[in-house]
């Protein structure tokens, strides 16, 4: 039983991670239609940043060596190279491949993944780095009282789930309440709407990639000072992809409960189903999971319905 | 020479719902053999959902259509398809990526009975098989007087043309009864009067049943033999133009929505 | 347009003939992975290589006055890439090679008799490959997996206090999910048959950022000892969720390829007391090191960051490249001095190594590695290798020199052997044979 | 010389529906095979022929066999690596557990099952759409990821999940030297871009574009989407299977899971987009375009003996590619296949424009 609930446990976590991951893929998405595949090369990109100016600063100016100092500026930093990227992909790209279709939008931000690899390896270096923003590695037991041996809980995971809860809260909350949060959602329903409300097109897409930008950096703050930050970060966007259909693309409740369902799906199944079948099944048990659900809904759990007009 | 003959098409309380929105409610009416039929009304009276329960796209909640005898709850396209009605669409849906031919030759994919590794090979029956159904083809084409655009795009036709193109593919398919979703909305005169031409000579021609829906009343009045209106969903009136025209119930959903 | 590019690659090709056309040079093509996920490991150990070539030619001026050139190629670790590579540099006249990679090893295993090349896989590849009388063209030097899984057992054992304390323990493989990973397994099988261990096997999809599950289980399972079978960012993440799940890190022991500074370096104090197994010293004390210290980066010429210069894949990068080279000069001995060696003749040399302590001391080796000679039977010549420990900011080796148990290797790389020459229809070579 | 076709009349139907109407084509056409089976094999470099050629071959034949499903029938598909490992494993154990089985049979099996596999995994194409269906065919690829690595039977006993071929022989011909593989494998690209013309330009074909283009409408016409999207499913796996096979067997020679992972599956669709949707020559020009461009681009520096080093010139190598594919993307959307169809047009009219 307290082996079971610990593995829920791990796998909420995990699915909170998923969740913000994923909501990257949705911004894009709901603002711009396209869906981004650069995400993953984004994570690492904004992580790279991140590690890199943390350990240059100190040496640029020795004044600021203090580590919180130094990190919480490299923060600034790296979310100021985020939006550099969000204006450039707009200006350069974006902005050029209106109105084309799904596909091709993806096939650019595939070219965006290759150009954001090369780059930030190029000017960061590809190495391992480190980001120390002080998680606790050790982990804690709960609830001994309960069970005999109690729940061992990864505090790390705990306060990566926790941050990645409170963005998620303050990103939903930016969407419903504030007038650029309207306008967004206003762009997804209808680009001509959107611009009657007298925001041009293309500064709310600067804004959405920014946000996700954002959204990038902090996912690469925490799996970077989990995993160190190397160029393997960018595959961590991959276990995001079922989440967004499973949770719906255009969906940010779906986005959340979509990573919180493959979390925990993947892992009670590589627990208790993976032995039966040599284990390793979690990554393909989460596209099977997903697929099931779109069998019941074509356009995943949050997603707009989509009727045929002729 | 064409005379209207005995019911082809007949269509029992058809009621069609979306959600809480009820699209039709309780619609009945048939069609002659021959005839040409005109269904009329507002916009979004439930016309082309009326065409779209016939074809099968979508499933009437309740109700049934019956089809020379035979009694469906449900349609389904392919079946539908292959009794021989035939229908073009209101917002042209025609294969943009193919061109004129390739469009009025799907029509005849119904006929075409060599399988798939015939066509790889394409040799010998599958040949002589793609060459007959491309003459059909070409006297549609000929008929509708296309021949220059054979090998063009779809997509880079003028409108009023696609909407050739659009009765040609459902020509193609030598129906019986021929669904057409207001023909000849969006075209200018000359344009309307070809197509009227097209739908006569097609009706007189072929003797095909033709169910019309339209806008231009003037149109409706001249070349249909009965006229069914709808309203939000309701049949109000039901005759000849002469009697329809003269039904309050019409004058008053008319007025209702002009200006 | 196609044909535009074709012009512009013969082009190329022609170039690259006649580069490769000139006297005297003894070519070492390079296979390498600076970039892309394994690239934190990759690149010391192609350090290392290059900067030897450098050595030999700054201090000796090459073997026996014969040039050593090279040339590196990006794979990216990625088998097509590294197959591209290879037929690219092969066109150069490689003589050996070193694909650095488990599956571009598998690829070439395949061409390389065709092309008369010998692939050199020290500490990798292929277990069964050991066996020269079917494997011409492999050398699996100083050690494969199931020499690595040996080790560890024996190593374990000694903790435990003897083979017979195994009895009853559970010994969790946690594994890279790829044929690297899974290559071990026969042989732990094999030493739980024997010393009657239960062997748990816990897989980690490749490339292991996502290691949760794998840590929930060792944690429900609760196994005595963990085998660590990983390499590049699979090797830290695991540290990291052992110490998440307060699994203890003593209880840890990861093959060679677990088992360096890329490895631990982000995981500090929390990989401490994890222990791997080493084919290699690793520091800069050896002379040898000095050596490239003094002739290649006091000069400029440099590969890699100086302060890199003797860590542990970087001193197997160079352990690589010294016996490519003293195979080359056991081949000129043979086939003439100041020549250049074709790749048959380099595969004589790799079969006749006899590098006793005088001559690794001479080379400058005293301490980097054990003795190291081979056969036509044998293309391993030694199994080697120490346990290093962790102590959360360098290693320190834990254990004194061990070898695989030949009595338990030797049967499974013969039947591992029998049964790939069953299926390729080839015949071990004759004595005669091993004479060419 | 001039490219016009006044003065060349279609008397009947089928001269105006053979494949290449315009006489200037033919002639091209020939020539360009000549080149391909005759001159290349004679006078291309070892290094050509083995590490370019053969795997922009069997790329183009894998990429034909994608735009079967993405570019005529509409369905998006990143499971393509996964049909191309069924195909590879499939032929791998046709070989060895029937003996002296020809090479050609085990290869069009490992199509066979691939035509399985990706039937069943295109069943959720007839209710799932788009992009929802595209990241669902991960699912495929994953899986077979897996399989590969842990059923036995898969790898056909193989300890490690790695496998092996040798001794490859077709009509008694040793497939060893360069010029024979390359030789097989444009054999098949050539033949299966002929037999997949026919179907595009033949009913099934139409089927499949009406389905694409306007699903509904396509229904009503009579044309039954079950029917269109499994076939085109089938087709496009059976092609990209033999496509696997081929790569295993005569590209890599021995392989693990990791040669037809998700790299593969995006890359396939890239040639396939870049070479451009709905077109055959599409699948070729886009394997030219991504095999070849990379290579050249990574060559570049060394050729102006320019001082990158390794880690460098891949970087640069990478970023250039991205920015080339956005471009082109930009540029026409339609791919290299539209670009050349354009440049023909105006050539056509050439000098007189209108």
């Amino acid at each position: 039983m307290a082996f079971f609930i610990e593995t829920l446990i791990g796998g909420l976590m995990a699915g909170m991670l998923y969740s913000l991951i994923a909501l990257g893929f949705v911004l894009i998405y709901k603002a711009s239609g396209v869906f981004n595949f650069a995400q993953g090369a984004m994570v690492l990109f904004a992580a790279l940043a991140m590690a890199r100016f943390a350990e240059w600063i100190p040496q640029w100016v020795p004044a600021l060596a203090n580590p919180i100092v130094a990190n919480v500026l490299a923060f600034a930093l790296a979310l100021g190279v985020m939006v550099l990227v969000a204006i450039a992909v707009e200006k350069l790209a974006l902005s050029r491949l209106v109105n084309q279709e799904g596909i091709t939008l993806l096939m650019a931000t595939l070219g965006f993944t290759y150009f954001l690899d090369g780059l930030g390896q190029t000017l960061f270096g590809n190495d391992i780095y480190k980001i120390d923003v002080g998680m606790p590695k050790d982990p804690v037991i709960v609830a001994e009282s309960l069970f005999q041996g109690g729940i061992l809980i990864s505090k790390e995971d705990l306060y990566s789930a926790l941050i990645a809860t409170v963005l998620v809260a303050l990103l939903a909350l930016f969407f419903q309440k504030t007038a650029t949060g309207r306008a967004l959602r206003a762009v997804a329903d209808d680009h001509q709407a959107a611009q009657s409300i007298g925001i041009p097109l293309s500064t709310i897409w600067i804004i959405v990639w920014s946000v996700a930008g954002f959204v990038a950096l902090v996912a690469g703050v925490i799996w970077g000072s989990k995993l160190g930050v190397q160029f393997s970060l960018s595959l961590v966007a991959l276990k995001a992809l079922p989440v967004v259909i499973l949770g719906g693309l255009t969906s940010i409740p779906g986005a959340i409960v979509g990573g919180l369902v493959i979390g925990v799906g993947e892992k009670l199944s590589e627990i208790y189903i993976g032995p039966m079948l040599g284990g390793g099944i979690e990554i393909w048990f989460a596209y099977v999971l997903a697929l099931l659900f779109l069998l019941v809904r074509p356009q995943g759990l949050f997603g707009e319905k989509i009727i045929d007009r002729v | 020479m064409r005379r209207v003959g005995e019911v082809i098409l007949d269509v029992r309380n058809i009621s069609v719902q979306f959600g809480g929105v009820k699209a039709l409610s309780d619609i009945s009416f048939d069609v002659r053999e021959h005839e040409i039929r005109a269904i009329i009304g507002p916009n979004g009276a439930g016309k082309s959902s009326m065409l779209n329960c016939i074809n099968g796209v979508y499933q009437p909640s309740e109700g049934a259509i019956t089809f020379r005898g035979q009694t469906f709850r449900h349609m389904n396209s392919r079946q539908v398809a292959q009794m021989g009605v035939a229908r073009t669409f209101q917002n042209l849906a025609l294969f943009k990526g193919m061109s004129v031919l390739d469009n009025i030759m799907t029509g005849r994919n119904l006929h075409m009975r060599r399988n798939l590794l015939w066509q790889a090979l394409r040799w010998g029956p599958a040949e002589r098989e793609e060459i007959a159904q491309r003459e059909k083809v070409e006297r549609i084409i000929d008929f509708l007087e296309i021949q220059a655009y054979r090998k063009t795009p779809v997509g880079r036709l003028p409108y009023g043309l696609q909407k050739r193109v659009d009765l040609g593919r459902a020509l193609a398919m030598e129906p019986q009864v021929l669904l057409l979703d207001e023909p000849m909305a969006g075209m200018n005169v000359e344009e309307k009067q070809d197509m009227c031409r097209f739908i006569l000579d097609v009706n007189e021609e072929f003797g095909t049943t033709i169910v019309l829906i339209e806008h231009d009343m003037g149109v409706v009045m001249d070349i249909s033999d009965r006229v069914v209106v709808l309203d939000y969903g309701r049949k109000i009136g039901d005759g000849a133009p002469d009697e329809v025209r003269a039904n309050p119930d019409v004058i008053r959903a008319y007025l209702g929505t002009q200006h | 347009m196609r044909r535009q590019w074709l012009t512009m690659i013969l082009s190329v090709m022609l170039a690259a003939g006649a580069q490769a056309q000139q006297a005297k040079e003894q070519f070492f093509p390079l296979l390498v992975y600076r970039t892309g996920p394994y690239a934190p490991n990759g690149t010391p150990w192609a350090n290392g290589k290059q900067d030897y070539i450098k050595l030999i030619n700054a201090r000796d001026g090459g073997i026996n006055g014969v040039k050593l050139t090279f040339e590196e190629c990006e794979t990216g670790y990625a088998t097509d890439k590294g197959v591209e590579c290879y037929e690219r540099l092969k066109g150069k006249g490689a003589s050996m090679i070193d694909p650095q990679a488990t599956g571009i090893t598998f690829a070439l295993t395949e061409k390389a008799p065709v092309d008369k090349i010998p692939l050199l896989t020290l500490g990798y590849g292929l277990s069964a490959a050991q066996d020269g009388n079917v494997f011409k063209w492999n050398f699996p030097l100083m050690g494969s997996y199931w020499t690595a899984a040996d080790m560890l057992i024996q190593q374990i054992a000694k903790k435990e206090g003897g083979f017979d304390k195994l009895k009853g323990k559970k010994i969790a493989l946690v594994y890279h999910d790829s044929p690297f990973g899974k290559e071990p397994m026969p042989m732990l099988e094999e030493r739980s048959k024997m010393n009657g261990f239960e062997l748990i096997k816990i897989p980690v999809t490749a490339p292991g950022v996502e290691q949760k599950s794998a840590w929930l289980q060792v944690r429900q399972q609760r196994p005595d000892y963990v085998l660590l079978w990983g390499w590049g960012v699979m090797n830290s993440t695991a540290l990291k969720e052992a110490q998440a799940t307060g699994y203890p890190r003593e209880k840890m022991y990861g093959v060679w390829w677990a088992g360096a500074e890329p490895d631990v370096k982000d995981v500090g104090e929390g990989a401490k007391g994890y222990n791997a197994l080493n084919l290699n010293s690793s520091g800069q004390a050896p002379k040898v090191i000095q050596d490239i210290l003094k002739y290649v980066h006091d000069k400029g010429q440099g590969t890699g960051p100086k302060d890199e210069v003797g860590s542990v894949l970087y001193t197997r990068g160079m352990i690589i490249q010294m016996l490519s080279v003293e195979a080359v000069r056991r081949a000129q001995e043979r086939f003439g001095k100041g020549k250049v060696m074709t790749g048959e003749q380099v595969r004589w040399g790799l079969e006749n190594l006899a590098l006793d302590q005088k001559k690794l001391d001479a080379l400058g080796f005293a301490g980097v590695m054990r003795p190291l000679s081979t056969s036509c039977a044998d293309h391993m010549g030694s199994t080697w290798a120490r346990v290093q420990t962790w102590d959360g900011t360098k290693w320190n080796f834990s254990s004194d020199w061990l070898e695989a148990d030949t009595a338990i290797l030797k049967p499974m790389v013969k039947a591992a052997a029998d049964k790939y020459a069953a299926d390729k229809k080839i015949t071990r070579r004759t004595p005669e044979d091993c004479q060419s | 010389m001039f490219y016009r076709e006044a003065g060349q009349f279609k008397s009947t139907y089928r001269a105006d529906q053979q494949i290449l109407p315009i006489r200037q084509d033919r002639v091209a056409m020939a020539l360009l095979l000549l080149t391909a089976f005759v001159i290349v094999p004679l006078t291309a470099p070892e290094y050509l022929l083995r590490a370019i050629l053969v795997p922009f071959l069997i790329l183009s034949l894998a990429a034909l066999g994608l735009n079967i499903l993405v570019g005529y029938c509409g369905q998006i598909s990143l499971g393509t690596g996964a049909f191309m490992a069924v195909g590879a494993y499939a032929a791998y154990n046709a070989q060895a557990r029937i003996e002296g089985l020809p090479l050609i049979v085990s290869l069009l099996l490992g199509g066979a099952c691939a035509t399985v596999v990706g039937v069943i995994f295109g069943v959720p194409s007839l209710r799932i759409r788009g992009l929802y269906l595209a990241v669902a065919t991960l699912a495929a690829q994953f899986f077979v990821d897996w399989a590969a690595l842990r059923l036995r039977f898969v790898t056909n006993g193989s300890e490690s999940g790695s496998v092996s071929v040798s001794g490859l022989h077709v009509f008694g011909l040793p497939i060893e030297s360069p010029a024979s593989k390359y030789l097989l494998c444009l054999s098949f690209a050539v033949v299966f871009a002929l037999l997949a013309k026919n179907l595009v330009r033949s009913g099934i074909g139409r089927e499949w574009m009406a389905m694409r283009d306007m699903d509904v409408a396509a229904a009503v016409i009579g044309i039954r989407p079950v029917h269109a999207k499994l076939t085109a499913f089938a087709v496009s796996a059976f092609i990209v299977g033999v496509a696997g096979g081929l790569w295993g067997f005569v590209h890599l020679g021995a392989w693990e899971p990791a040669a037809f992972n998700i790299d593969r599956s995006f890359q396939l669709l890239f040639m396939v987009i870049i070479g451009g949707l709905g077109s055959i020559s599409g699948g070729f020009l886009g394997a030219a375009f991504i095999v070849l461009l990379p290579i050249a681009l990574e060559r570049l520096p060394q050729l102006l003996h320019l001082p990158v080093s390794t880690a460098m010139s891949s970087h640069l190598t990478s970023m250039v590619f991205g920015v080339l594919i956005v471009f082109f993307l930009i540029v026409e959307p339609h791919g290299l296949a539209r670009l050349w169809a354009t440049a023909k047009e105006k050539l056509r009219l050439w000098p007189f424009p209108h």
